[in-house]
Formats: structure tokens, C-alpha cells, sequence
């Protein structure tokens, strides 16, 4: 087990290495110049190479490679171009509302999500099972920020529940911080649950065909008993994969849940960024994610062992 | 506002929905929240000319001078000023007890290293210290004395310069930071003092009153007089999102937001908790062709703009109410002393019939101008297609191409070819402090490739600055900046597009904001 | 998957008759309505429209049902009644729906199209040549890794923004599942039975690829691409949201969302058509989407 | 004493739309304590939705319409579902074919059994926990502490059926219904399970519903016997009778189909040229990498085989012996890891794919399962042309070829422009086999070509193949499971155990005298021996 954990970790450095690759090539092989931005409106063409030279953007593409892995592997994100300040405070400024976003959102989801999939299957084809199946196609086809835009008019603007947009940290109270968090949450979740909610419902009804399940009942289980004995701890492994991959949607949702709600985190940060071509900060990002995205997978892998004897490594 | 009990108070714990009220913090602190036009990335006011910099600039830093209300030169923190008889010594004193946030007082020598770093990147500061300055020395804690080659009116209006870069004074040591990097120490002897800790780019910037500032005893006006500060914190917050802001407002999460885009003050008006307020600073959107590389190489088929375009088309395109724009045929603003609409008769109507003439005649060949169109900042997006449109109907060929403002920013240095990479032509805005006369208005230096891009190439223009700035007095100055005009008119260095107020929104609970051109925060109260 | 659950498929396939499927309203409804929808794009021009950038800052935010005129490139004036009413630049936003058809079932079309071919191609070689598996499924994983909306903003932005760098910016992304999908269906035929039996029968490895292997594909690949058409002109949208898609003045459902949004209250309709025509196109193109897979491969749910 | 199970008249109606309306007609039969009745009828004859009509296991859309079950008096056909979940379990019982996936893979085999106990009964958990080791014992699983903390993947496939034999039985009750428990297993553990069977019965007076599409199994366990073909019930009695004289022309029919494990009469080719070599041939699977364990499997070790021109060689083993990779090998869908396989002389197991093409018109294989070995997109004609067009044969020499070809394995050549899915399992077996010839090919290998058929037709088509053999003078390797085809087909027969021959000879001489034990072990498995000798 320990074993396996170990050369997991030790295979995602290949991926983690085409990440950076990938994400490296692309910022240097697209026309732009961060360097222009940062001299600002009226530089001149002296003053913005001189800044391209500090920048190190001056340098062959092999060489910015190498600086930049190698300072990699001594943990170093490198500074920001623009904010003049280390991509890795940069980042851990901007963290908790992102991670706060998404737990909340999370669970949000599964709690949401799980037990409306369950009711689906077990009473698959009934008119539930059409209301769920049809809300959740519904959560696929609209975008994320229509939704929030929606639910900042009816919440925060005409019944002035909850506020309209920022985040308070949670260092400044439990309350004000759950309460900035229900609105970007509801907005983030809609399309997890919808995804969520038709694996459940999925999972669960391949499951429920199983030879085992038949064994269940011709042993004179009761439904209830079949589904929470035998089905649903088969069922949790496609269920569990569906949720980490679904940190990928997470993610995605995440930069446009904090430009509508002016969250502060590293989705609104992700988008600056980009528009400044501050590519130091991009690349951690993304990098960053990656990893996230990466690492919850594998939990999620080695989390199979506890819930499928079949599964060692 | 209520606690509202159904529905939703079982669902989430009803403590939840209590209402902001239950949010506001424990002190008696006053606080003011505050929705600039962008988000602070910089806070360098010298090394960067953005206005949000410059913005911040006003809050931690003072200036040695400054432009009332009426845009007259007004000591600030100088005391007082002794010019000798033959106007080329300057010999200026300090107020007492001026003190950096640090704790220490601001000397003479701190001020003179200041005033040679922004001298050094500032346009208007190099025009002035390098042609005229011949030396600069502080002889006590107290003194700064200036000496001149020949004579200039321009000294002083320079060092109470309002708009970017402004010559803020900084502690010496700080103010020794090579003027090509960005200082990373903010201390001021301004009436706000930046909290370092809660600067947090793309969230929020943190200012808490100096108690130790020691305001003039004057009135405030302008930028001059007394910067009392009448409220403990000021927050500047970071939602990019107009309607959002507006939203906030509504609510009560801010007090305050610097530029609600026009087409939204209607929400603003609306809410009788909100009310606008309206300064009398303007901006002037400004068409900026490329005189360097074909077809605006030619100065006559860059005549055809003048009558291609119409202020009247931008200005409801991007404004839309009246009460906000104005029609200005001038390139110095409307209603400031230089402004004259001389040389402008029967431009800028949209007189497609005339363009059309004058573009067969000057012979232009159906190359397509290149347009970059910035997307990303409201008040520009709008410029581009009308731009298009009204020169399309003037026999152009436009390819417009839109990116964002960074991506403009950096293409627009470039001099190649628009179809290597270059570009023809684009639109912007400048806020009226920045082209009050000819030396000030950077589009019209004409000094081919020294100029900004677009690189004008002028010896008439370049001739008339540098004689403006040796102009004895203000009837010299009108004559020679109306000469300027003409000239600047003959050539095109650009195009000037019309007139905006940008009015702000606040809550009816705050009073006392300065009419000035940039948005500063002292003599605001919040009750 | 179990290599019973393709025999399935492909017999599901052959049985996939018109008439069949015209019975299935699942099938037919959203079929009809996307062949509306396409239809609409096509007569774009003679659905009584006015060019869709033509703009009138006379006639800047007029409400649906606004009667005005317009002035044409000649500088001629017409009386017209903007159905939908005007932006803030003073377009007709009926206009600009109708062309915005265009752009959007174009983006939604390509993008599944180049993520599905290219995927294909990728997905075929990386299952039957052996050595090339591991070198592309590890710079699969890679590409995977990365959030697919970050990369299609960082592609989008950096490179210049037309409607061809935010085709493939959103295609590139969806590549790698397409590739796996593809992949694990030629692991699995190439055991079929009837697989070997061409190797004994001394098939080349192309001819055999494409005669017996990529028919197999083409049904998940379907299905496949209607989701990924679904989500393209989600992501379209949402990148105009943020401000890194095509260029704002080209009509797309997304573009004419993202002006109107800063006037959502005030000017609902900027948004409320757009959004509805959105909202209704990803629908169907989902509804169908599901149809399809429950008809050609009940099994496939689990990967899609 | 009166019988457990009644089945009176059952008719269970098939959802619309279905090939046929019901799926059990007027069906009849009964089971007493201590009775084992089997169910006999090939796929499709509705001995399964009997079995589970019983249970009250019928999918929803299934429906009993008339008639009645009644199990010890108690009329079940109007039994509420309360009534019908404390019947099961505790008064019947089911065991399944596939152990494997009737078991649920995250519980243990303990919990599993201790389950029916939970739901059925009062015992404490000290009481539960003997009973299932008592269980675990009566059922002959080794080392019942380790079994019940075992998972099922943990067992092997006999244990497997134990474990659920145990699950079953441990409310001992009064009818257990077995659906084909054997089907998926070795013979030898085949044997085994059908010992345990018997000998539960015996000590516990359990009547036993045995559904089983094998004769053999019904000759060796059955006391009374029911013949059914689609959905009715043509003949029923006792074992005896209906084993040996069978009334029906349909059970005529079954029973005459199943091959003897006597065999038969052939002649010797001793003059035959050697086609087929293989030398010393080796396959080696290892897995594992840079961090992990490696783990090496020999499926094949040191397999010298010969065959000769129109001889049948055939290897027969359980599962895991390595005899289907051996014909792969030969086939060289796989790279063997060493040794020799030739033909004529040639030795092509090292070649690479481009240099191997000549080589592969020499030999053919027909495969398992008729429903994969077609392309379902191609038409017969496609499929059969596609190997001579390869090689080289003009399209239309190789149409006529093909249409020749249907003659010869008796289908009509009209077949040649339809789709595979419009033929039934031996239909296409033929075709398969047809398609093999079409390069004219000196091998043919046959993986277990009729181990999916049902029995008569699986008759036929080892005729077939003994007649193709006959007229292109084929070297034939035979891979097969099934002593009894073995018997029938093969002139010599190789045995394969793990990997490596045990024991090869003519198959008259191993079958009259098996000289290594392994060989005795599987002969002496077989089940009902007398079965097929006489008619």
C-alpha cells in the first residue's frame, strides 16, 4: 500500500513535467509581450527591452526553460512580473476563498447530488426520476453565470438575504464568511450536482443489475437492505471517481464564480494574470491546479482500496 | 432590513440571513469602501503612468505644490517661495512639521532626490530639468533651491503637475531607487498611510488615516488647501464586474464606486440611498493614427479623418446621455484656459461626402487600416465599431482587430508593418489634466522617434512646445498654443473625439467629495 | 467495458433504421428544433435582417418591439422595427441573434468535429501501435491534467483572438478524453475475435484499422461529439464572459451575452435572447446527445 | 410425503415485443424432500424463468399469468412480497452459475453467509458466528477461520460455489434451487460440487431443482428428470427412463447429440507427412515495472507438438492450462517467447509481422464465440473474400470460391449478402469455418469451436470439421475443454496442465489406459459416463 502511494506520487512527476511543458511552450509561442504591458502607457522601446532584459524574456527559449524547471525543483514559483511580488504569496494570499469556494461547494454537491441520484434509480422511470434526469441536463446547458447573475437578483438584490458579492475571510467570523460563501457555492454546484446526480444515478442502476444483487434478494433482503448493504458500496467507487474528475469542472467553474461574485481567490487571479501576460503567475496556476486535479485522483485511487477488497496495489 | 423566517431559515440555520448589519465591525472606525476603476497592481506613481497608481499617489503621498480648483498654482508643501528678479532662482522652504509615515521629517534633500528621480521618467519633468534646470540643491533641512538657464512659467506648474506622473516626494533613500525599477518601500508624508499587510492585488487596497499629517490651513480646493481626512480607513475594492459594483452599492457593502459606466447610473438614480456626483474634471477620447507606416505616412489622406470622423456619433455611442458629454473641438479641454476650436471649421461632422474627395485625391490605394480595438475597459470598448463604421463610409478600408488592453499596449509600440505585426490606427482617452497645454499632451510631441508611438514627425510642432515652455506669460502661451493646434491639425498627430464628465456614485451618507480631476479621499465624511 | 457491450453496439447500430429512430420524440424533438436552429443560420440574411454590426449611437438600448429607422452604409434612411430591441451601441439585437446562429452552431459543429477527428486519429495510433502508447498517453495525462477551461483561456488570450484560435483553444482541451475513449475501444476490438481474424487473414494494420476497428468508434464518437459540441458553446460563452473570446464586435450568442450582462438590469432583453437561444441549442444538443448513447450503447453512459 | 415444490400448470408471459408471448407454457413438475429433479433443455427452452418464477426473482416486466407453485402447501403464486422475502433464504434457497459475480466482491464470504442469518433470525452474533463456521465445515472449505475474513476474489472458482452452497444452506431450507452451479466450472471441480450437492441432500433431506443443460450432469445426479424446449415440457420421469429410453424424439434427439467418451473408430495416418511443429514451444507473460514487483506467468512451457496431414490433434485441459494460448501461439496472434513453430518445415515463430504474411494463408483458426468471430458490419461475402484478396486472389475468383465454400459447409449461397446477425449461432460457426478456408489453408486450429453451441448443433459441426479435415487433407488442432468432443474428433490428443504437456498420445490408447494421474483425475471426472455410448 505504502509502496503504491509512493510510485503514484513518483509517476505524477512525468505528468507534472508535460504540465509545465505544455503550459510553458504555449505562454512563449503565442504573440504577446508582458513586457510592453509592465512599462506601461507611454514607455518607449528602450525602456521596455530594458524590462524584457530584467524579466529574462531576452533570453533563448531553452534557457527560460531551463531557469524556470530548475528553479522549479528547488520549490521556487519564481515573481511575478507584475505584482512584483513571489507567485507563491501571490498565491497563498489568494488561496483560502478559492479552497472555501470549492470544499463548500463540494459538499454542497455531494449532498445534494448523491441522495437525489439514489432516489432516481431506485425509482428509475418514475416521474422524480424524469425531474432529476431533466434538471440535470438543464444544469449542463446553461452557463454558470447566468445562474449566478440570477441568484444575486432574487437573494441579494430583491430579498436582500445574503450579500451581493466578496468573500470575508474566515479569520473575521464563521457567520459573514458562510454567509458570502451560500451564493458563489449555489452557483458553482449547479452543474456538479448535475453531473453528480445522473453518475449516482448511473452507477447505482448498473450495480442494481448485477448477479449479486439478485443473490440479495433471493436471500430475502428487503430493497432498502440490498441497496444500502450491496449496492451502494459497489456503486461508490464509480461514484467517487465521477467526483474527482469532476475537480476539473470545479476548477473551470471556480474562475467564473469569482468574477461574478468579486471573490478574491486564484480563479479571479488566473484571469488577471492572463490579461497580463504575467507569465510566472500563470504558469504556477496552472501548474497548480494540475497538481491539485492530480493529487485528488490519486487519493481518490488509493481510496478505492478501502472501499474495493479487489483493488491492491 | 429583516430577518425573514420561511423557507429558507430551516435549510441553512437561520442566523444566516440576518443581515449585513450584523456584519459592520465592533469599533466605532469609520470606513470607507471605495470601487476604483481598476484594481491596484503597482503603486510605483513614478515608475508607471497608470491613473490608479497615480490615484494611490494622492492618498500616501504630498506634493511640493499643487492645482486648485481653478487650476492655479497653489504651494502645498511648501511654505513659501522666493523667485529672484530675473526669474532663474527658486528658492523654496518647507512647511514645519512635515513627518514621513515612518515617523521622520520630511527634509530638503529627500525632496530634491525625489524631484530628480521623477525628472528623470517624467515627460514634462525631462522637458523642463534637462532644458531649463541647471542645478538643484537643498543648502539646509528646510531649503530647496532651484536655478535656471533661462527663464520659464513652466517651473512651477510642473512641480504642482496633477496627472501622471505627478511629483510626489518620497524619503530620499527611497527616492534613490533607479527611476528604470519600481520602488518597493510606500512611504509617504501624504494624508493616508498604505497598510502594507492588506495590500492584496486583484482583492483589496488598505489606507488608514495619518494622524500625524499636518494639513494647511486652508479651505481644501483642488488639489490644494488643507487635506483634512475625515474618515479612519478607506478600503478600495476589487469587483472588475460595473453592475456588480452597482449592486454592492445598493446594498450597503461599499460607499462609494469612481466610475459607474453611463449607461448604468439609471440603477444609480433609481436608489434613493444612492446619489451621483459630478465632477467637473473631463476625459477627451482621442483617435491616435500611426503616422509612421502607410497609409497615415501620408499626411493628406490623414486629412480625410478629420472629416470622416464625428465627436457626436462617439460620444452618444459611449456616453449616450447628454448631460455627460460634450462636443469639444479642441485639443486642449473645453473651458480651461488654452482651449480654442481655431482651425476646426467643418471637422469632425462626419462629412463622408468630403472624406471620400480628399481620400481620391491624396490617392489612397484601398490598403486597410489596421484598428485595434481595446475590449476589456468599458469606456473604450464602444470607440472601435463606430470608428469602423464611420470610416468605412468614408471610402476606407477597415480591418478592425479586437484584443485587450494589455495586447493593445504592447502591439502599439511596435513600428513594422500593420500586416507584420503592426497597426494604423486606435482609440483612446485622456483625462483633461494630462493635455492642458502643448507640452503636457503627449500625443503632440511631433519628435519622430523619440515621440510616443505613432511616432508624429514635426518640426513645426516641435518648434512651438519648446517655445511654449519659454512663453513669458499667459497671453504668449494662448497664442503659441493655438499655433500648436493649427499645426497639430495640419499634420494630425491625433484626433481629438469629444468630451466626457465621468460622474461617480456614492451612498446619500457621504458628503465633502473634492472636485478634482483625480478622485482623492481627504475632507470625505461618512455618517 | 466489457467487449460484449460493442457487439451490442454495433448491432444497435445496424438496427439505428430512420424510421426507427423517428419514432423516439427523444431523438426527433431536439433534432427538429437544432435543424430549426441550423436552417436559421443558413437564411440568416432573408429572415428580415440588417448587417448585425451596423450600428446607430441614435439608437443605443431601445426595447424589444422599438420602432426606429436605420440608417444604411449609403447613409440612405429606412424605417425598421428592431423585433428585439438595440444594444448599447445601437445594433439590433435581432439582427445579431439571427447571424449569432451562425457563429455559435459553427463553433459548437468545428470544435467537435476537430476534437473528434483529431482524437480519432491520435486514439487509433496510440491503441495499435504499441510503442507509441505510453508516449501519448502520458502527454495525454498531462494536457488532462490541466483545468480545461484555464487552458482554453490561456490558449485564447495569448494567441490572437479570432474564431479559429477559440475553435481549436476549446477542441484542444477535449482532445485527451476523446483519445481515451478511442483508445479503449481499440484495446478492446482489437481482441474481438473477428479483430484476429483479420490478422490471420493477413489484413494490413491500416486497412485493419480502418476496416474493423474505426466503424466501432464511430457510434461512442457520436455520442461523444455532441457532448463535446454541448460544452463548446457553453465554453464560448463563458470565455466572452471573461473576456478572452472572439473579438466582441463578431456576433456570438456568447459576445451578445457578455455586452448585454453589464445591463442585465436595466436591459434585460441584451441578455435574455442570447441566453435563451443558448439555454435552448446545448439542451436539445444534450437531450439528443443522451438519446443516442442510451440507443447505440447503454454501456457508453459510464465513460461519456 | 408429500412433495416441497408443486409447479402446477405455470404459464409466464413475456413483455411485448419479445420472439415469442410466454416464456413458460403450461408447465408442470414437481420436487420431494430429499429429491434432486433436473431441469434439461438447451438455451432457450425456459428451464431458467421456471427456476426463477419460483424464487419470485422475475425481472418486473415478466409476468406469471396461470397456473400455481406451492411450496411445502403454501401457494406462493399469491403470496404478498413480505411473505415471499422470510421464504427466501429460509425455506428455498438459490445458487447461481457464476460464483463469481453472484458473490458481492466488497463483503466477505462471512458477512455474506451471516447475512441470511441477520435478516431471517433472532440469533445473537456469537450464535450467527458458529453457525457460519458449522456451515463453512459442512460444505468441505478448508480452513473456515480463513474463509469467512477471505473476499471472494480471494478463492478460487469451486470455493467460490461452496461459499455460496454454505450462504444457501445455512437456514436449511426445504428446497434449493441450483441454476447450471457447475456450468462455469473445471470438470474436475465440476465433480466435486456435484458430490456436495448429493451428499447435502442425502444428510438433510433438501429437495434440489437442478437446471442444467448438460446430460452428462443429469445422468450423474438426477433422480427424476423434466425435458423442456421452448417454454413446455415434452417429457418428464425418471432418470433412468428417460436417460436410457427416452419417449420424445426431441429428448431422442438431445441425448443421441452427446458425444460418447468412448472413442471412435479412426484410422491411423502413420504415412502422413508432418505439417504442423512446434518445438520446445515457450510463452512467458511478465508484467510489472520500474517500482513495482515483477510478476512472471509461464502460460506455456516446453509444448513440443506434430501433426500431420489430415490428422486432428486435439489439446484438451481445464482453464489456466495454457492449451488456447498454444493454438494462439501457432497462430502467432501472439508472440511466443521461444521455441519453434513451423509448417512444412518453416519456422516463423520469431518473424516479424511483415515477413509473417506468407505464412499466415498456411493457417486458419475458428474461434469460440460465432456471435464475435464476424464483423456484424460486413457481409458474409466481405468477410469470407477478405483473406484471398490479401493474398492475392482476384475478387471475383475469390466470390466464387467463397459461394463454393457455403456449399461445402452446407448453407445456402445466397448467404453471401447478408449480415452476419441474420444467422443463428451454427449458422455462423459455419461460416466461420468456411472463411477459414478460403486460403486454402494445410493448418486449421480450432479454439473451442464448439464449446458455445448447444449440443445438437455442436454435433453438427464436429462433422463438419471431420469432413473438411477428410477433403483438403488439414492438419487440424483441436483446443477443447470437453472429453467427450475429444473423443469424438481427435486422432491424437495432447493433455496440458499449467502449462506443459502431461500426457500425449493416440486417443484411443489415453483414453483406454491415462497413464499420468492428472489425466486419470479428469477422466475419472467426467460426469455420467453411460451417457451417449449407446445410441
Amino acid at each position: 500500500m505504502f509502496g503504491y502511494i509512493l510510485r503514484r506520487l513518483v509517476s505524477t512527476i512525468p505528468v507534472m513535467f508535460i504540465v509545465a511543458l505544455i503550459v510553458f511552450l504555449m505562454l512563449r509561442l503565442t504573440p504577446s509581450d508582458p513586457a510592453a504591458i509592465i512599462a506601461g502607457d507611454n514607455a518607449n522601446a528602450q525602456q521596455v527591452e530594458m524590462i524584457r532584459q530584467q524579466l529574462g524574456l531576452d533570453k533563448p527559449l531553452l534557457v527560460q526553460l531551463w531557469v524556470w524547471l530548475s528553479s522549479l525543483l528547488h520549490g521556487n514559483l519564481g515573481e511575478s512580473f507584475f505584482f512584483k511580488k513571489s507567485v507563491t504569496s501571490l498565491i497563498a494570499d489568494r488561496i483560502e476563498p478559492t479552497l472555501a469556494l470549492a470544499a463548500f461547494t463540494l459538499v454542497i454537491a455531494v449532498a445534494i447530488a448523491v441522495p437525489l441520484g439514489i432516489f432516481a434509480a431506485m425509482r428509475r422511470g418514475s416521474l422524480l426520476d424524469r425531474i432529476v434526469m431533466g434538471f440535470s441536463v438543464m444544469g449542463f446547458s446553461v452557463p454558470a453565470f447566468v445562474i449566478g447573475y440570477a441568484l444575486i437578483y432574487v437573494f441579494a438584490i430583491k430579498l436582500q438575504w445574503l450579500p451581493v458579492q466578496g468573500y470575508s475571510r474566515i479569520a473575521n467570523g464563521f457567520e459573514p464568511w458562510l454567509r458570502s460563501l451560500i451564493l458563489p457555492s449555489l452557483t458553482l454546484a449547479v452543474i456538479y450536482v448535475a453531473l453528480l446526480a445522473r453518475m449516482t444515478r448511473t452507477s447505482l442502476l448498473e450495480v442494481l443489475g448485477e448477479d449479486y444483487i439478485r443473490t440479495a434478494y433471493s436471500r430475502g433482503l428487503t430493497p432498502l437492505q440490498v441497496l444500502v448493504r450491496h449496492a451502494l458500496p459497489n456503486a461508490a467507487v464509480p461514484i467517487i471517481t465521477v467526483v474527482g474528475l469532476g475537480v476539473a469542472l470545479l476548477i473551470g467553474g471556480v474562475v467564473v464564480t469569482e468574477s461574478v461574485f468579486a471573490i478574491p481567490g486564484i480563479g479571479r487571479l488566473t484571469v488577471d494574470a492572463v490579461l497580463a501576460r504575467d507569465y510566472p503567475t500563470i504558469q504556477a496556476i496552472i501548474l497548480l491546479f494540475s497538481f491539485v486535479y492530480v493529487m485528488i485522483n490519486l487519493i481518490i485511487d488509493v481510496s478505492y482500496t478501502l472501499l474495493d477488497p479487489r483493488i491492491r496495489y | 432590513m429583516r430577518f425573514r423566517k420561511f423557507a429558507f431559515a430551516a435549510a441553512v440555520g437561520a442566523t444566516i440571513f440576518a443581515g449585513p448589519q450584523s456584519v459592520a465591525p465592533a469599533a466605532a472606525e469609520t470606513v470607507l469602501k471605495a470601487v476604483m476603476h481598476s484594481d491596484v497592481k503597482i503603486i510605483d506613481p513614478i515608475w508607471t503612468t497608470a491613473y490608479i497608481s497615480r490615484n494611490v499617489g494622492y492618498m500616501i503621498y504630498d506634493t511640493l505644490f499643487a492645482l486648485d480648483a481653478k487650476n492655479e498654482v497653489k504651494p502645498q508643501m511648501v511654505d513659501k517661495v522666493d523667485i529672484s528678479a530675473d526669474k532663474l532662482t527658486y528658492t523654496m522652504t518647507l512647511r514645519d512639521g512635515l513627518l514621513w509615515h515612518d515617523g521622520q521629517p520630511v527634509t530638503a534633500a529627500d525632496c530634491v532626490q525625489s524631484l530628480k528621480r521623477w525628472s528623470a521618467k517624467d515627460s514634462l519633468g525631462q522637458k523642463v530639468f534637462t532644458g531649463f534646470v541647471s542645478e538643484m540643491t537643498a543648502p539646509n533641512d528646510k531649503t530647496i533651491v532651484i536655478k535656471l538657464k533661462e527663464p520659464t512659467g513652466l517651473l512651477l506648474f510642473a512641480l504642482a503637475k496633477p496627472s501622471s506622473n505627478v511629483p510626489f516626494m518620497m524619503p530620499k533613500r527611497i527616492a534613490e531607487t533607479e527611476p528604470g525599477k519600481q520602488i518597493s518601500e510606500f512611504i509617504g508624508s501624504g494624508p493616508f498611510v498604505l497598510k502594507r499587510d492588506e495590500w492584496k492585488p486583484g482583492d483589496k487596497i488598505v489606507f488608514t488615516k495619518f494622524d500625524k499629517y499636518k494639513p494647511r490651513p486652508e479651505p481644501a480646493s483642488g488639489f490644494a488647501g488643507g487635506k483634512v481626512v475625515k474618515v479612519d480607513r478607506v478600503e478600495w475594492l476589487a469587483i472588475a464586474d460595473a453592475q456588480q459594483a452597482i449592486n454592492a452599492l445598493s446594498a450597503g457593502e461599499i460607499d462609494y464606486m469612481e466610475q459607474p459606466p453611463h449607461d448604468l447610473l439609471p440603477l444609480v438614480k433609481g436608489d434613493s440611498n444612492l446619489k451621483i456626483v459630478v465632477n467637473s474634471g473631463v476625459g477627451q477620447f482621442t483617435f491616435r493614427p500611426n503616422s509612421l507606416v502607410p497609409p497615415f505616412n501620408n499626411p493628406k489622406i490623414k486629412q480625410a479623418l478629420w472629416y470622416a470622423l464625428n465627436q457626436e456619433d462617439f460620444l452618444k455611442a459611449t456616453v449616450g446621455d447628454p448631460a455627460y458629454y460634450k462636443v469639444c473641438k479642441s485639443f486642449y479641454p473645453c473651458g480651461t484656459p488654452l482651449a480654442t476650436t481655431a482651425g476646426m471649421d467643418g471637422l469632425l461632422t462626419g462629412n463622408s461626402k468630403k472624406a471620400q474627395e480628399l481620400l481620391k485625391e491624396a490617392g489612397y490605394d484601398g490598403t486597410p487600416i489596421v484598428l485595434m480595438a481595446s475590449t476589456d475597459l468599458p469606456i473604450l470598448t464602444n470607440l472601435g465599431p463606430v470608428a469602423k463604421q464611420l470610416l468605412e463610409r468614408a471610402g476606407f478600408k477597415v480591418d478592425m482587430q479586437s484584443m485587450d488592453w494589455q495586447t493593445l499596449v504592447a502591439r502599439r509600440n511596435k513600428k513594422d508593418l500593420p500586416n507584420a505585426g503592426g497597426w494604423n490606427a486606435f482609440d483612446t482617452a485622456w483625462v483633461g489634466a494630462d493635455i492642458l497645454n502643448p507640452v503636457l499632451m503627449a500625443y503632440m510631441n511631433a519628435a519622430c522617434d523619440k515621440a510616443l508611438f505613432g511616432w508624429p514627425c514635426d518640426e513645426k510642432i516641435e518648434k512651438l512646445r519648446t517655445a511654449f515652455m519659454k512663453a513669458p506669460d499667459a497671453a504668449a502661451q494662448k497664442k503659441i498654443a493655438e499655433e500648436a493646434q493649427l499645426a497639430a491639425i495640419a499634420y494630425t498627430t491625433h484626433i481629438p473625439l469629444g468630451e466626457y464628465s465621468a460622474p461617480m456614485a456614492v451612498r446619500k451618507n457621504i458628503d465633502g467629495i473634492i472636485d478634482a480631476p483625480v478622485p482623492v479621499f481627504w475632507n470625505i465624511t461618512k455618517k | 467495458m466489457s467487449d460484449r457491450a460493442y457487439t451490442q453496439t454495433f448491432s444497435a447500430l445496424a438496427k439505428l433504421r430512420i424510421p426507427a429512430a423517428a419514432k423516439e420524440p427523444a431523438i426527433v424533438i431536439p433534432a427538429v428544433i437544432l435543424g430549426i436552429l441550423a436552417l436559421i443560420a443558413i437564411l440568416a440574411p432573408w429572415l428580415g435582417t440588417i448587417d448585425p454590426a451596423l450600428l446607430d449611437p441614435t439608437q443605443r438600448n431601445k426595447l424589444p418591439g422599438f420602432v426606429g429607422q436605420i440608417t444604411l452604409a449609403d447613409g440612405a434612411k429606412a424605417p425598421f422595427t428592431f423585433h428585439m430591441g438595440t444594444d448599447n451601441l445601437g445594433r439590433d439585437i435581432y439582427s445579431r441573434v439571427v447571424y449569432g446562429a451562425r457563429i455559435s452552431l459553427v463553433i459548437g459543429a468545428m470544435v467537435a468535429i476537430v476534437a473528434t477527428a483529431l482524437g480519432l486519429a491520435i486514439g487509433m495510433v496510440a491503441g495499435y501501435v504499441r510503442w507509441s502508447d505510453g508516449l501519448i498517453m502520458r502527454f495525454m495525462d498531462g494536457l488532462m491534467a490541466i483545468p480545461p477551461i484555464l487552458l482554453a483561456i490561456a490558449l485564447v488570450s495569448l494567441s490572437r483572438a479570432g474564431l479559429t484560435a477559440v475553435i481549436v483553444a476549446i477542441a484542444i482541451p477535449e482532445i485527451p478524453r476523446v483519445v481515451r475513449l478511442v483508445r479503449s475501444i481499440v484495446l478492446s476490438i482489437r481482441e474481438e475475435p473477428y479483430v484476429e481474424a483479420a490478422v490471420t487473414a493477413g489484413t494490413p494494420t491500416p486497412v485493419l484499422l480502418f476496416r474493423h476497428v474505426l466503424p466501432n468508434c464511430i457510434a461512442p464518437l457520436i455520442v461523444q461529439a455532441t457532448f463535446v459540441a454541448a460544452s463548446a458553446i457553453l465554453v464560448e460563452s463563458i470565455l466572452s464572459f471573461l473576456g478572452v473570446g472572439i473579438p466582441p464586435e463578431v456576433p456570438s450568442w456568447g459576445n451578445i451575452m457578455s455586452a448585454g450582462r453589464q445591463y442585465f438590469r436595466i436591459f434585460p432583453h441584451n441578455m435574455l435572447y442570447p441566453g435563451v437561444c443558448i439555454a435552448v441549442t446545448v439542451l436539445c444538443v444534450n437531450v439528443l446527445g443522451d438519446a443516442l448513447r442510451d440507443r447505440l450503447d447503454p454501456k457508453l453512459r459510464k465513460r461519456v | 410425503m408429500s412433495d416441497i415444490l408443486v409447479v402446477d400448470r405455470l404459464t409466464v408471459e413475456l413483455p411485448p415485443g419479445s420472439d415469442r408471448r410466454y416464456a413458460v407454457e403450461d408447465v408442470s413438475f414437481s420436487v420431494a424432500p430429499g429429491e434432486i429433479v433436473c431441469v434439461v433443455g438447451e438455451s432457450g427452452s425456459g428451464k431458467s424463468v421456471s427456476s426463477f418464477t419460483v424464487m419470485g426473482l422475475l425481472p418486473r416486466e415478466v409476468k406469471p399469468v396461470a397456473g400455481s407453485i406451492r411450496l411445502e402447501g403454501e401457494d406462493l403464486m399469491n403470496a404478498s412480497e413480505k411473505r415471499y422475502r422470510e421464504l427466501r433464504g429460509s425455506r428455498m434457497a438459490m445458487i447461481f452459475q457464476e460464483p463469481m459475480t453472484a458473490l458481492n466482491p466488497v463483503k466477505t464470504i462471512g458477512d455474506q453467509i451471516e447475512e441470511v442469518l441477520k435478516v431471517h433470525t433472532q440469533m445473537s452474533q456469537a450464535e450467527r458466528r458458529a453457525r457460519v463456521m458449522e456451515t463453512i465445515g459442512q460444505v468441505n472449505l478448508p480452513d473456515p477461520d480463513q474463509i469467512v475474513r477471505a473476499y471472494p476474489h480471494q478463492l478460487s472458482g469451486g470455493q467460490r460455489q461452496r461459499a455460496m452452497i454454505a450462504g444457501a444452506l445455512a437456514l436449511d431450507p426445504a428446497l434449493l434451487i441450483a441454476d447450471e452451479p457447475t456450468t462455469a466450472l473445471d470438470v474436475t471441480t465440476q465433480a466435486q460440487i456435484l458430490q456436495l450437492i448429493a451428499e447435502l441432500r442425502a444428510r438433510r433431506g433438501t429437495g434440489v431443482l437442478f437446471i442444467t443443460h448438460d446430460f452428462g450432469v443429469v445422468a450423474e445426479i438426477a433422480h427424476r428428470v423434466v425435458v423442456m424446449q421452448k417454454g413446455k415440457v415434452v417429457e418428464q420421469g425418471l432418470a433412468d427412463d428417460v436417460l436410457n429410453r427416452p419417449q420424445h424424439p426431441y429428448t431422442q434427439m438431445l441425448i443421441g447429440a452427446v458425444p460418447s467418451l468412448t472413442p471412435a473408430d479412426r484410422k491411423p495416418l502413420d504415412g502422413a507427412p508432418v505439417v504442423l511443429h512446434t518445438k520446445n514451444l515457450r510463452k512467458v507473460y511478465s508484467s510489472g515495472g520500474l517500482f513495482q514487483k515483477k510478476r512472471v506467468v509461464e502460460a506455456v512451457k516446453d509444448v513440443s507438438i506434430d501433426i500431420r496431414r489430415g490428422e486432428t490433434v486435439g489439446i484438451v485441459g481445464e482453464s489456466g492450462s495454457g492449451k488456447s494460448t498454444v493454438a494462439r501461439c501457432v497462430a502467432r496472434l501472439i508472440d511466443p517467447t521461444a521455441g519453434e513453430v513451423a509448417i512444412d518445415g518453416g519456422d516463423y515463430a520469431k518473424l516479424p509481422e511483415r515477413a509473417l504474411r506468407d505464412h499466415r494463408k498456411r493457417m486458419q483458426i475458428v474461434f469460440q464465440d460465432p456471435y464475435r468471430s464476424l464483423n456484424p458490419r460486413r457481409t458474409v461475402a466481405q468477410s469470407m473474400i477478405e483473406a484471398p484478396v490479401n493474398f492475392g486472389m482476384s475478387q471475383a475468383e475469390a466470390m466464387s470460391r467463397a459461394g463454393d465454400l457455403l456449399d461445402l459447409v452446407h448453407l445456402p449461397r445466397q448467404s453471401l449478402d447478408r449480415f452476419p446477425h441474420q444467422f443463428s449461432g451454427g449458422q455462423r460457426q459455419r461460416i466461420c469455418i468456411a472463411r477459414a478456408l478460403m486460403p486454402q489453408p494445410e493448418v486449421l486450429i480450432a479454439d473451442e469451436a464448439v464449446s458455445a453451441l448447444d449440443v445438437s448443433v455442436q454435433a453438427q459441426v464436429l462433422k463438419l470439421f471431420d469432413e473438411i479435415r477428410e477433403k483438403f487433407s488439414l492438419a487440424l488442432l483441436f483446443i477443447t475443454h470437453d472429453l467427450r468432443v475429444a473423443a469424438q474428433i481427435c486422432d491424437r490428443i495432447v493433455v496440458m496442465q499449467k502449462g506443459a504437456v502431461v500426457e500425449q498420445g493416440p486417443t484411443k490408447d489415453v483414453f483406454a489406459a491415462p497413464k499420468h494421474p492428472y489425466t486419470q483425475a479428469l477422466f475419472a471426472a467426467a460426469p455420467g459416463k453411460q451417457i451417449g455410448n449407446r445410441i
